[in-house]
């Protein structure tokens, strides 16, 4: 497995061009904004119910929301935020849904937990642990046989490797060569307990892919480049009739699992040990070393922050959903009439 | 009109289908080279080949959830679950998942897909391999369930089923599947939400479902020729959307109701039929509401048992003789 | 008496239950080290250590069939399901197989177990994290479901349903976890199968479960005081084993029935008492049955829209107003 | 994979005594008589529903049959007659519950899918693939809890693998280090389906052992010495505090899935190639080569076929089960009431 890592990092130095750099420094600027304010309306009672927040975290939504074509799917959990961000998603419909007001993606009938945004291939975020990797691999199974070259892409954390769909849907994607692409993001922790307490191997998902005839790859989650080039390394070869892949990302969660959670069952100095390796600061780094400059990396940093005060005016601003909402879109017919 | 078989009606049903859209495939469990454990898919394989006619894995969760991935992105997929007993391994694709992804998303994502399954008792295969779970999906909001009583309903709302643009359930009865019937020749599509008014009487609407829907009939011929009452019966057809017009109808003309639920008692269809009954047509009722169902037991296995478990016609016309005037 | 949180109430059921009797065990997710998403379970894993406290991997499917394992080999397991919506994923455990061993095995196969869980809306957790699926059990022979309404009720049931030789659902109301009431101080054991009369009126019965029994209750209040409409209030807590003779015999008294459930509206529990009543009490009824339920939809999230589709006490007074002259 | 078999052949030849070796013998007969008369009562339609053989199969359940310690714990499918017998069930009691016999294992209310034998330590036949994986980590887990050194075994077919349940089970046993045995019986085929159309590794259970931290053990299923070798060497462990083992055993159904099948789904000649490999031609062939007289084997086999005469005889004799039955036993108050 460090072999694998090791290749991955040496080919980041050369194959990523200047553009997607940028573009992945800004994207995961974005994500880490976006998420700290969703933060700041939480402490000011403004989103209601739960959230769950991908600080740190970033430089895995950024790299595969570089990679994928604008047509590829992706399949998200309650910890969603980023990668519905990653495809595109108004950062107005994602908190306004948090906030559950009618500018919401969702216009509020979702909920933090279900971002969805099918105009920018965003197929729904899921809230129960591993279903939502049989719904990716359906959609792979579509794009195979409509013949689109479509690829669909799943994340989801280590916590989820234990559960039976995850099992079911990687056998079944690797027996019908699926495009798809499992992406476990391993933050070492479920809610709050630790992976490790409750896993029969140290890696969740890598150590479990030849389960599934599939490679054992695992990459530094908190290294965009290395997840960009991982991420465009197995999307083509999907694309191109290759079949699944699992990756297990490592990474790790900023904030608590969830709006309620201080983190206090982390050990201490671990949160500071990942704070030191934060996917942003490794990459603006990076940015500075390889030649870009400082006042480019600041332009992104500004125009970033202006675009989140800007969605969170916004999202302010709108009025909360119009009570008839309640009774629309159980069907397609837009009602929600059980009888005659 | 030909004479088909249940088993042969649902064939043609997904045949008729696959025929006609191309966005149709249908998948399961030993469905394709084999046909099905009950022979139900029998040459569809070798009409539309391995990519519109797949054999699975042991994996209900992947087949539902890829149904559901399938339809939300263009395809109208039928999945087969091969007892509907089976549903609860894969409960949470259904109800959680599928059900509730319309609503959730605010109308973005559109479910187009079937799910069709044997269903219900009569075959001596015990507990986990006969249930009637027709109630279970019936009480989730997001899905459509029909379950249909002859071949020609079955073809017939399969492929309704097929054009529905939202998830539908179809429950067959396995008991049913040697049945022979009339089925009409050439395209043939039905409409969900329609209840079918198969006889009509004064003293009591008998309301059933399925294989209860043949016992109903069977009691009320036997009620009228040899004691004297004269029932309705109405087949339900689909649980949802529920017509209620017809059977609030049928009821309101003979003041009495009847359900025949092959579910076991507690929160069976006809609980909710009869608590509907019992708020809009209360001032037409001359007397008490009768639900006759399976009783609250999982399901014996040996053939005596079975059969004084399921209702029988025989258990029909003694609740009813005892119950109605 | 002591004023207990519901939550606390819940810990202190499960705590004096490990204490008396060493066969008890207790395991879920997170519930451990971190005292339960919810912080039912605080304090417990430091009281009785981690043989007998538990956190586990999210395997569903092998929480529950641990326990079924364990309970019949000797143990009296209690598990937690973090979300009743999670029953969906290992509902082939609870309602296949859980509930039917002890048949199928012609009482060869004990099973003295309890499952735990957090169920219902009103925290804005949307869709999937906020249903009331009391009815998907009540629906299932061979399970023991209870709702309490009050910490004492969900200490006392808690108690009770370990102690019971039979599986027992427990499904606690997320939304009632900050609730603070009086509990018995010692040992405090409750009875299965027993409702609660709360309230004494003469227009009409409200029989209600869990949230909404306090929801009821403050409709009553409403209705009495500003519309002169006297109600009586049932408080079910026990759905298997149903207390019918007091809901029956309340309802005889005030002639009208009035259920008030938090589930959707198709096959819920109140369809069944419905039904029972439509049935066994009809001579007595002087009007209509109505059931106030979550209209058949999914839950929305946003606090307004949730809020307008659980029943609320607005709602139940505006119904009553409407329906009961 | 091909080494362990190996080493294992040669232990047998050392270590097994001659009186277990006759007791193989003898079980793998009786599963094997009982099994050709539960077929024939079939035809003469004595033996309703559906019913699933374990002939050619019965190698395995001998070897563990033998191996496990009177309270030890099985858990069957739907396929598991021959399990049940060989914990000693009785077999009028097997043949009756086929039957719908009121003498029957479970009265009749079970059927031949639920065999269930408590007293013999057969916790359960489970109908529901993949349920049981879970109930046996249960009890083993008891078992574990109490102190008792029992062992939990649980088997299961090929297809099962590929379900959620399965998965679950095993990283849950070995997280905990269950003394739980899990042995599939790769048989090739799920009900109609040849298993490696459907699955992505060519070892469905051993290909997947070290997913959950597990040693991968291949064994030749219709060779009883080489699964008793196995079966006392993983039980041992597991009793001692080694916990779980998953163990796959090859091997290979004569007749159909279920009475419903004629099996033409397998290749031509398929079945032929397996009948030379008949685990009890082998075993037979085996105890004449180590020394046994002829004479000794025919005993044993009049004396087998006379109790399965005695049993068809007296499950036949055995009238209906009561129909009170049917309101009996949901409850442990030995009732049925759902409301007073
Ligand atoms: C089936 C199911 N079980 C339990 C939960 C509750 N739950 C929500 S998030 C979570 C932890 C998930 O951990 P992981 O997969 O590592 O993802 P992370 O939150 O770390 O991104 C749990 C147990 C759930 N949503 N669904
Ligand atoms: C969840 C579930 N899905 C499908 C079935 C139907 N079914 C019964 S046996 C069987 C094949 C099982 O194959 P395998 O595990 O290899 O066991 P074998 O029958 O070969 O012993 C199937 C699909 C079932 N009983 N349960
Ligand atoms: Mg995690
Ligand atoms: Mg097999």
């Amino acid at each position: 497995m460090a072999t694998t890592t090791k290749r991955k990092k040496a080919a980041a130095a050369d194959d990523i061009g200047q553009e997607t750099r940028l573009e992945l420094y800004r994207l995961q600027v974005e994500l880490r904004y976006c998420e700290k304010r969703a933060y700041d309306l939480f402490l000011q009672n403004l989103i209601k119910g739960t959230s769950h927040l991908s600080l740190g975290q970033e430089a895995i939504a950024a790299g595969f929301g570089v990679a994928m074509r604008p047509d590829d799917w992706t399949f998200c959990t309650y910890r969603g935020h980023a990668h519905t961000l990653a495809r595109g998603a108004s950062m107005t419909g994602v908190l306004g849904e948090l906030m559950g007001r009618s500018c919401g993606l969702l216009a509020g009938k979702g909920g933090s937990m279900h971002l969805t945004d099918v105009e920018h291939g965003v197929m729904g975020s899921y809230a129960i642990i591993g279903a939502h990797l049989p719904v990716a691999a359906g959609a792979a199974l579509s794009a195979q046989y409509r013949g689109t070259e479509q690829v669909s892409v799943c994340f989801f954390g280590d916590g989820t490797t234990n559960i039976g769909a995850f099992h079911e849907a990687i056998n079944f994607a690797a027996v019908w060569k699926l495009p798809v692409i499992f992406v476990c993001e391993n933050n070492l922790y479920m809610e709050y307990t630790a992976i490790h307490t409750v896993t029969a191997v140290d890696h969740p998902a890598a150590d479990r892919a030849a389960a599934y005839g599939l490679e054992s790859v695992l990459v530094d989650g908190n290294d965009a480049d290395e997840v960009y080039l991982t991420a465009m390394k197995y999307i083509n070869r999907a694309r191109k009739g290759g079949g699944p892949a699992l990756i297990e990302a490592k990474t790790y969660r900023h904030s608590g699992h969830s709006r309620a959670d201080p983190g206090k069952y982390r050990p201490e100095g671990e949160l500071e040990k990942w704070l030191e390796r934060d996917p942003l600061k490794i990459y603006r780094e990076r940015l500075l070393q390889v030649g870009f400059a400082e006042g480019t990396l600041t332009d992104i940093e500004t125009e970033t922050m202006r675009k989140v005060e800007e969605a969170t005016a916004a999202a302010k601003a709108s009025p909360p959903p119009a009570l008839d909402l309640i009774d629309k879109d159980v069907w397609a017919d837009g009602g929600a009439a059980w009888r005659n | 009109m030909a004479e088909l078989t249940y088993r042969d009606a649902v064939a043609a049903g997904i045949a008729q289908e696959l025929e006609r859209d191309e966005r149709v495939l249908f998948f399961g469990e030993d469905v394709a080279a084999a046909g099905g454990v009950f022979k139900t898919t029998v040459g569809l394989l070798e009409k539309f080949g391995p990519r519109r006619v797949r054999d699975c894995p042991i994996s209900e969760q992947a087949i539902i959830g890829a149904a559901m991935g399938a339809a939300m992105t263009g395809l109208r997929p039928i999945a087969e679950i091969m007892f509907s007993d089976f549903l609860a391994v894969c409960w949470d694709m259904v109800a959680n998942e599928i059900a509730k992804a319309r609503y959730m998303s605010h109308g973005q994502i559109q479910l187009p897909l079937v799910i069709r399954t044997a269903n219900g008792g009569g075959a001596r295969f015990g507990a986990q391999h006969s249930q009637a779970v027709e109630n279970w999906a019936m009480a989730i909001p997001g899905l459509k369930v029909v379950a249909p009583a002859t071949p020609a309903d079955v073809k017939g709302l399969i492929a309704a089923a097929v054009r529905d643009p939202d998830p539908v359930l179809v429950f067959e009865q396995k008991s049913l599947y040697a049945m022979k019937g009339e089925v009409p020749e050439g395209e043939h599509v039905d409409r969900l939400g329609t209840a079918k008014v198969l006889r009509q009487g004064k003293d009591c609407t008998i309301v059933a479902l399925a294989l209860m829907v043949h016992r109903a009939l069977e009691a009320a011929e036997t009620l009228e020729k040899e004691h004297g009452i004269s029932c309705t019966v109405v087949d339900v057809r689909s649980l949802v959307p529920l017509d209620t017009q017809t059977i609030l109808a049928e009821v309101a003309k003979t003041g009495r109701l009847v359900t025949v639920e092959e579910n076991p008692r507690l929160c069976g269809w006809g609980a909710e039929v009869a608590s509907i009954v019992a708020d809009e047509c209360f001032w037409n009722l001359d007397g008490p509401i009768v639900r006759i169902t399976t009783p609250h037991v999982p399901l014996p296995s040996a053939d005596q048992l079975e059969d004084n478990t399921i209702p029988s016609a025989t258990r029909i016309v003694r609740e009813i003789r005892e119950r109605i005037d």
